[in-house]
């Protein structure tokens, strides 16, 4: 094996362990928030070492690009989405939703 | 040419009746006067037309028209002798009716209801008398079930309801064991002509299978004798009593029984053939039948308090006498039995019209209010004691000259039992019509009728009718020798077609 | 790559298509014209295609140019050109009678609604009638349902909407079941072609499981007995306009395509008891369904009971046509049933929608002293009536003989007593309606509300319908020698 | 070996979320538990070679489906009720009769597709053989707009009649859809404006891309449409289109125009070319690719309505 | 036993457990899942069949599923706003049984 797959294994193995870590933090974490945290951080992280080492054995840059872009929308989605359910939970508890306090 | 025109003869009295009702309805309630001679008009053209078919036949040109309904059965209108026997009865008799109709129901409501339909009635009556093989004699028949039906309950109480149920638990009943029989012989011999004598396929398969060909024809037997109100099966007869006098004039009294009296004809001569039904020992069956709802009904007859109801159980007993007349098996009874299908047509159409004035004149249902009737309304008194007298028996009258066929026909079969009926029928009519002549005419009057109208007797739109057909009461007696006549008309059907009894 | 058969077979699909698409683009009440116009195409495509089948034979249409396997298939045999001119007469008195039951002012949303779904509707139960590909068929069937269940709540009343999903529930069940027996078959065959899958798919078990799953979906989508639960509330429930189009023509496509594909793709499945079984099932429709229609206290219901009852005659034909004896009288009864049901059936329903309309009800017993203004809707519902009891002289009538001497040829008794019950049950029932309707108004009741004006078409529309079952009924023989076209052999 | 074990995991997942969804006592649960398995669905999609599927499935099946299966969620729970009130289950004769009439069913067709031979010949490896002559390079848009157009046709009809039907049964604007926002007068979340930005222009790039990738590999119209739904169905939740009750002639013409362009080309074939839905020679590519383009609004138009609840939607940017 | 086999007993499990949760559950939702469960379970037996060949991916079945995935959203839509209309008028979730 090369270097690169040796990587890219690593990036992989890497990435399954966010997951892992996430989804135990999304089960086992109380409240919202704490679950929100570790499912979000854990879910980016390991999707971006996902990516990463699969395009570490792609055949052409062209395909590193498009994982790139899963990754960056994946962020985008995962961010609002997060935001949103956020929001919705301090307002149900009284906050006012227009900013954190 | 002129033999292509007397084809379409039976097609265009048929349309001729059918589009009479189609008018009828399409006029509406409203257009009195046209409707009136568009009724007028039909049943005058349709007579026409009639006669001109009988002219035809006697030229000796075959009246015939048929087209295919479906692979293997076929719609077929032939206008043989015994066709035109019922056909111009009923032609007559609907163009007699349809003026005492238009009197009668003067002023009720629904008549553009009650005309179109009636005009059905006689398409189907027409229909089932030209039927030319068993599909199309099925066809009419039910269409006469189904047009008749609006014309039971046409005053629409509940009464008349439950009439009409009756009527047509009866009807439809032998309607669907005609049905069964029908195709159960179209599927064992495939479609075939009504042949005098019957079908030699019909013969073969008798052979073949005996007890289907047995159970077949008491299947269209029990069809058919439904409407020819034999025993056990009369029930519905009474209870129809309900509709409007001229409906039990014409349809009960003469068409509707009458189609299923043909209907027993049909099948026993010009299906099966006499001697094939009587091989399948059917037809003792069918004499002890006819016997039992002649005394039967008569006896019923005597119990009854309402005049109508009373006629009515006398038909009950008087058609059977046709029945009895084929049953019987001999050319002398089947012309008596034929005859007497036009016989007591027009004397029981009298009867029920006569029954029709006292009711609409003096507004009496009832027989024990009738007396001194006669003198109130001598004309139509004088018309029901004719059409009386003639059911009993009497000669000259029509009905004495059926029975005495009928009489001579049997002995001359060994059948000496018949005249015993035939004496115990004559014996019972007495008994329940002469009373009635006696409140009539000779009891005083115990009520004070007033005048309608300044008229004592009934409107002359209900009394000419009477006089007609009284008149042709004594007319087909006295005049029964001659070839027209229809005792003369039934001997010549009987000569031509069953030399063989 | 040619097409083959004629040109008005994909047209007869295509023309009330693109006339509903057109009507949707610009508005009912923009154009109240352009129904009746494609109507009126629509009518002359498929009389061009019968025209093709009668002088022709069966018309095989390949669409793309692509032969089956690949291509879909047009088919137009004698009873499928049956079955197009069938909905093509009652397709163009629906759209005549719902012009003016629709611009009436009441209803004027429902207008604008109605017309796209009904004609798309047209198009698909055409379509139904055409396809000789199974997926295809299981689209159309797909399209018949998603318009036929609007159809039914179109009023909005908690009846119908409830109606209408039990409907639209059992419905997409059906096709579910439908579309995994296809699945099999395509497994098996490697075709969607009903007749090739019909050649390679022979007698074993899974070709038995899909005809059964295919067989109950159908049933279902035919409301036959025990199936047929959906059936009376929806139909009793919907407009006038849809209660024709869905009990003349929408339940009868599912029963149609029981023979379609017992016939053409499952015969060699087709063994006496399965015969028996469904033919059984057609029975207790029969008894079932009139015992129902019966006890009904309101028109509506009893005409809808009645259909469950009368989509039971065809399938009497499947353990007929296993006898060589019977075999043809019975296809052509079973076929010609189809055909006098839907026109009878059509005219029933318009008929009781015009006294609907007029009396604001249809309870039975209101009906003692109809308004002679409803006389001739009346008198069209007796007339359709005696062609649902089979009665002389209607195609209904001529339908029974057929099938009534096919059983009776092949000795089969027990079907033959249905049949002749099944008519005296609908006499029972039909004339307990009519009855009521000569019978006079009770004599203490006050004088009746006037009933509402009925326009003139829709008076004689339903009189129309009703005519031509009598039309039919005079003789049967030309629709029987189109039925020719294409028969199957045991059938010819 | 892996490979196997993957299959048996997948199918695992899949049947066990299938029973969740039944049996599960609540019933936001059922539903969520549903769209995860539209999800896996996808996978399953593309672990079995159909990637285009895998697409379909994401966008339409697990997407769409689940946006609508929530919004009905909400409407159907009464108000202030907070758990699922959910009418009494069936007596257990009844779960008992409908175990083993499943049971059944289950049997045979496992039993019929054990016994199921692969035909030697087949519509499909026709297709594979032909796939030259239909003027595209991908398979499955040969068949779905070349070799079976119709069914592609009857298909979207499917769609319009189901926004159709809809309008007939719809409740008023103000109950119909998603329903109000939770916060109408909280604002919009800061974010929001942010990720419209990305993701507008983004998905109308990806389904342009997805439509004229049809023709050489996975994607088409369907995606496309499927894709451009999904927008629109962000778009209406977010407010930017606002539920109407008039459907525009623009809004018409997006519903139906594709329709009418792919009969009418279709009917052209009959003149133009052999057959109705045939393509004159040449032309294949082009008219697809026009076809595909009209049906993609005629898709994602009524799945947007469809999932608003409205006749027609509005713009009302901010 | 081949993929596609595997494929193909876990469509019919899929089916059985769709047409169980059809009868058993009654609310309106779940039935409409239930009919979501079948329809996959269609899906999958054609996609599952068409993978049995050797040499070659069946795409007929696929563009069948493609196009039975628009039908099935279609069906669904319309049964949801149904379904949601039936409550708004009736307050029921479910369909009485004592119908028809």
């Amino acid at each position: 094996m090369t270097v690169a797959e040796w990587l890219s294994v690593g990036a992989l193995a890497l990435g399954a362990a966010f997951f892992f870590t996430g989804t135990v933090g999304l089960l086992r974490f109380p409240g919202t928030f704490a679950r929100l945290h570790a499912l979000t951080k854990a879910d980016n992280l390991g999707l971006g070492c996902v990516a990463l080492g699969l395009a570490l054995q792609a055949d052409s840059a062209w395909v590193a690009a498009k994982l790139a872009l899963v990754w960056g929308v994946a962020l985008v989605a995962a961010t609002v989405s997060a935001h949103l359910i956020a929001r919705y939970t301090l307002r149900e508890r009284g906050g006012t939703g227009r900013a954190p306090p | 040419m002129m033999a292509a025109a007397y084809g379409l003869l039976p097609l265009a009295a048929l349309l001729t009746a059918v589009a009479t009702a189609a008018i009828v309805f399409a006029l509406g309630d409203a257009r009195r006067r046209q409707r009136t001679f568009w009724n007028l008009f039909g049943a005058g053209t349709k007579l026409a037309l009639v006669l001109l078919m009988a002219h035809g036949v006697l030229q000796g040109h075959t009246l015939e028209v048929a087209w295919p309904a479906l692979p293997g059965a076929t719609l077929r209108l032939v206008a043989d002798p015994l066709a035109l026997l019922f056909a111009v009865l009923s032609s007559l008799l609907w163009l007699i009716t349809t003026v005492y109709a238009i009197a009668y129901l003067e002023g009720s409501g629904q008549r553009a209801r009650f005309f179109g339909f009636f005009s059905l009635c006689v398409a189907a009556t027409f229909g089932v008398a030209l039927a030319g093989n068993p599909f199309t004699f099925f066809c009419f028949y039910e269409l006469l079930t189904l047009a008749t039906y609006p014309l039971v309950v046409h005053r629409g109480h509940s009464a008349a309801l439950a009439a009409g149920r009756t009527y047509l638990g009866y009807t439809l009943g032998g309607g669907a064991a005609l049905l069964a029989g029908t195709a159960a012989l179209y599927v064992a011999v495939g479609e075939q002509p009504f042949t005098p004598g019957g079908m030699p396929a019909v013969a073969e398969w008798a052979d073949r299978a005996p007890v289907a060909a047995t159970a077949v024809l008491a299947l269209l037997l029990g069809g058919v004798a439904v409407k020819a109100a034999l025993f056990p099966l009369q029930g519905w007869l009474p209870a129809a009593m309900v509709a409007p006098a001229p409906v039990s004039a014409l349809l009960h009294a003469v068409a509707v029984v009458k189609a299923g009296a043909f209907g027993v004809v049909r099948i026993i001569e010009d299906t099966y053939g006499y001697a094939l039904a009587a091989e399948l020992h059917v037809t003792p069956v069918l004499s002890a039948l006819a016997a039992v709802t002649i005394v039967y009904g008569s006896v019923r007859a005597l119990a009854q308090a309402e005049l109508k109801r009373r006629l009515a159980f006398s038909t009950v007993s008087q058609v059977s006498f046709i029945t009895l007349g084929v049953a019987a098996g001999s050319q002398l009874a089947l012309i008596g039995g034929l005859a007497h299908l036009v016989h007591q047509g027009l004397m029981k159409i009298t009867l029920f019209f006569c029954a029709g004035n006292y009711a609409e004149t003096l507004g009496e249902h009832r027989i024990d209010a009738l007396n001194g009737a006669g003198r109130r309304m001598p004309v139509t008194s004088a018309a029901f004691t004719v059409a009386a007298l003639g059911m009993m028996g009497a000669p000259p009258l029509a009905g004495f000259i059926s029975k005495w066929y009928l009489g001579i026909g049997a002995l001359a079969q060994g059948q000496g039992w018949v005249i015993g009926v035939l004496v115990a029928s004559t014996l019972l009519n007495a008994a329940y019509f002469l009373p009635i002549l006696r409140r009539l005419w000779l009891l005083p009057a115990t009520r004070d009728w007033p005048a309608r109208a300044g008229r004592a007797e009934a409107h002359r739109g209900l009394l000419d009718p009477v006089l007609l057909t009284a008149t042709a009461v004594l007319l087909a007696g006295l005049l029964a020798a001659t070839p027209l006549s229809p005792l003369g008309w039934a001997a010549r059907i009987v000569e031509q077609g069953y030399p063989g009894l | 790559m040619a097409a083959g058969g004629a040109l008005s077979l994909p047209l007869a699909f295509l023309l009330p298509l693109l006339t509903a698409l057109v009507v949707f683009l610009l508005g009912a009440r923009r154009a109240p014209w352009l129904p009746g116009i494609g109507a009126l195409a629509t009518v002359a495509a498929v009389a061009d295609a019968v025209r093709h089948v009668a002088a022709h034979g069966p018309q095989a249409y390949h669409l793309g140019g692509w032969m089956p396997p690949l291509g879909v298939e047009l088919y137009a045999d004698g009873l499928a050109a049956l079955m197009l001119a069938m909905t093509a007469a009652v397709g163009l008195a629906v759209t005549a009678y719902a012009g003016p039951y629709l611009h009436d002012g009441h209803h004027h949303q429902e207008a604008e609604r109605f017309w796209p779904l009904w004609l798309v509707q047209w198009a698909a139960l055409n379509g139904t009638f055409l396809a000789a590909d199974l997926f295809n068929l299981y689209i159309m069937l797909e399209l018949v349902t998603l318009t036929a269940v609007p159809l039914v709540a179109i009023t909005g009343d908690r009846a119908s909407l409830g109606a209408a999903m039990r409907y639209l529930l059992l419905a997409l069940l059906a096709s579910l079941a439908y579309l995994l027996g296809v699945a099999l078959l395509y497994g098996g065959t490697g075709t969607l072609h009903l007749r090739q899958v019909g050649e390679l798919v022979g007698a074993g078990g899974p070709a038995a499981v899909a005809a059964a799953l295919i067989t109950a979906g159908l049933l279902l989508k035919g409301a036959i007995f025990p199936l047929h639960t959906w059936l009376v509330p929806a139909h009793s429930n919907a407009p006038a306009p849809a209660s024709a189009v869905l009990s003349a023509l929408v339940v009868q496509a599912g029963v149609y395509l029981v023979l379609r594909l017992w016939l053409w793709t499952f015969p060699a499945l087709l063994s006496p008891a399965v015969g028996w079984l469904l033919g059984g099932l057609g029975a207790a429709s029969v008894l079932y369904g009139s015992l129902q229609a019966l006890r009904q206290s309101r028109l509506k219901p009893v005409i809808a009971y009645s259909t469950v009852a009368q989509l039971g005659y065809p399938l009497l034909l499947l353990p007929l046509a296993a006898v060589p004896a019977a075999a043809a009288q019975a296809w052509q009864g079973a076929a010609y049933y189809i055909v006098a049901h839907g026109l009878a059936k059509a005219g029933a329903f318009l008929a009781a929608g015009n006294i609907r309309y007029s009396l604001g009800h249809d309870r039975l017993a209101g009906l003692r002293g109809i308004a002679p203004e409803l006389s001739v809707s009346v008198l069209a519902l007796g007339l359709a009536f005696v062609s649902l009891m089979g009665l002389p002289p209607t195609a209904g009538f001529l339908a029974k003989w057929q099938l009534l001497s096919g059983a009776l040829g092949g000795g089969q008794w027990p079907w033959a007593a249905v049949i002749v019950l099944g008519g005296l049950l609908a006499a029972g029932y039909g004339l307990r309606v009519l009855a009521m309707a000569l019978a006079a108004a009770p004599s203490d009741e006050p004088v009746r509300r006037p009933p509402q004006r009925l326009p003139r078409r829709m008076v004689a529309v339903p009189l129309l319908l009703a005519l031509a079952v009598y039309l039919l009924g005079v003789s049967a023989v030309p629709a029987l020698r189109l039925l020719e076209q294409g028969a199957p052999e045991a059938l010819g | 070996m892996i490979d196997r074990a993957f299959d048996l995991l997948l199918i695992g997942g899949m049947l066990g979320l299938a029973v969740q969804v039944v049996a599960s006592r609540a019933l936001f649960r059922s539903v969520v538990l549903f769209i995860a398995l539209g999800l896996l669905m996808a996978v399953v999609w593309a672990r079995l070679a159909a990637p285009d599927l895998a697409l379909a499935e994401a966008a339409i099946g697990a997407g769409l489906t689940g946006a609508l299966l929530l919004a009905a969620y909400r409407a159907l729970q009464p108000a202030g009720e907070a758990g699922d009130a959910e009418p009494a289950a069936l007596p257990r004769r009844w779960a008992l009769v409908a175990a083993v009439l499943s049971g059944a069913l289950v049997a045979a067709i496992g039993w019929a597709v054990l016994g199921l031979e692969p035909p030697a010949a087949s519509a499909g490896r026709e297709a594979l053989a032909r796939l030259g002559e239909s003027g595209v390079k991908s398979p499955i848009t040969a068949v779905l707009l070349s070799f079976r157009a119709v069914d592609t046709l009857a298909e979207v009809v499917v769609l319009f009649a189901a926004f159709l039907g809809a309008r007939v049964v719809a409740e008023p604007l103000g109950r119909a859809g998603p329903g109000p926002r939770p916060d109408p007068a909280g604002g919009e979340p800061v974010l929001m404006p942010l990720l419209l930005r990305v993701t507008v222009p983004m998905g109308v790039l990806v389904a342009g891309y997805l439509l004229w990738s049809g023709g050489h590999q996975p994607g088409g119209a369907f995606q496309a449409g499927a894709v451009l739904a999904a927008l629109g169905v962000l778009l209406r939740l977010t407010g930017r289109l606002q539920p109407v009750a008039e459907t525009s002639p623009a809004e018409r013409l997006a519903l139906v125009g594709g329709i009418v362009l792919f009969s009418a080309i279709g009917l052209a074939g009959a003149g133009m070319a052999s057959a109705v839905l045939a393509y004159p020679e040449g032309w294949a590519y082009t008219l697809i690719l026009l076809i595909e383009t009209g049906l993609t609004l005629a898709i994602a138009l009524p799945l947007t309505l469809l999932f608003s609840g409205s006749a027609g939607l509005r713009w009302r940017g901010r | 036993m081949t993929q596609a086999g595997l494929y193909t007993l876990a469509a019919s499990a899929l089916a059985g457990i769709g047409v169980y949760g059809l009868i058993v559950r009654r609310h309106l939702l779940r039935r409409i899942l239930a009919l979501n469960l079948l329809g996959n379970a269609v899906f999958l037996l054609l996609v599952a069949l068409a993978r049995r060949h050797p040499g070659y991916v069946d795409p007929v079945p696929h563009a069948m599923v493609l196009t039975g995935i628009v039908v099935a959203v279609s069906a669904t839509a319309l049964a949801l706003v149904l379904a949601r209309r039936y409550y708004a008028e009736t307050g029921l979730r479910h369909l009485p049984e004592d119908e028809g």
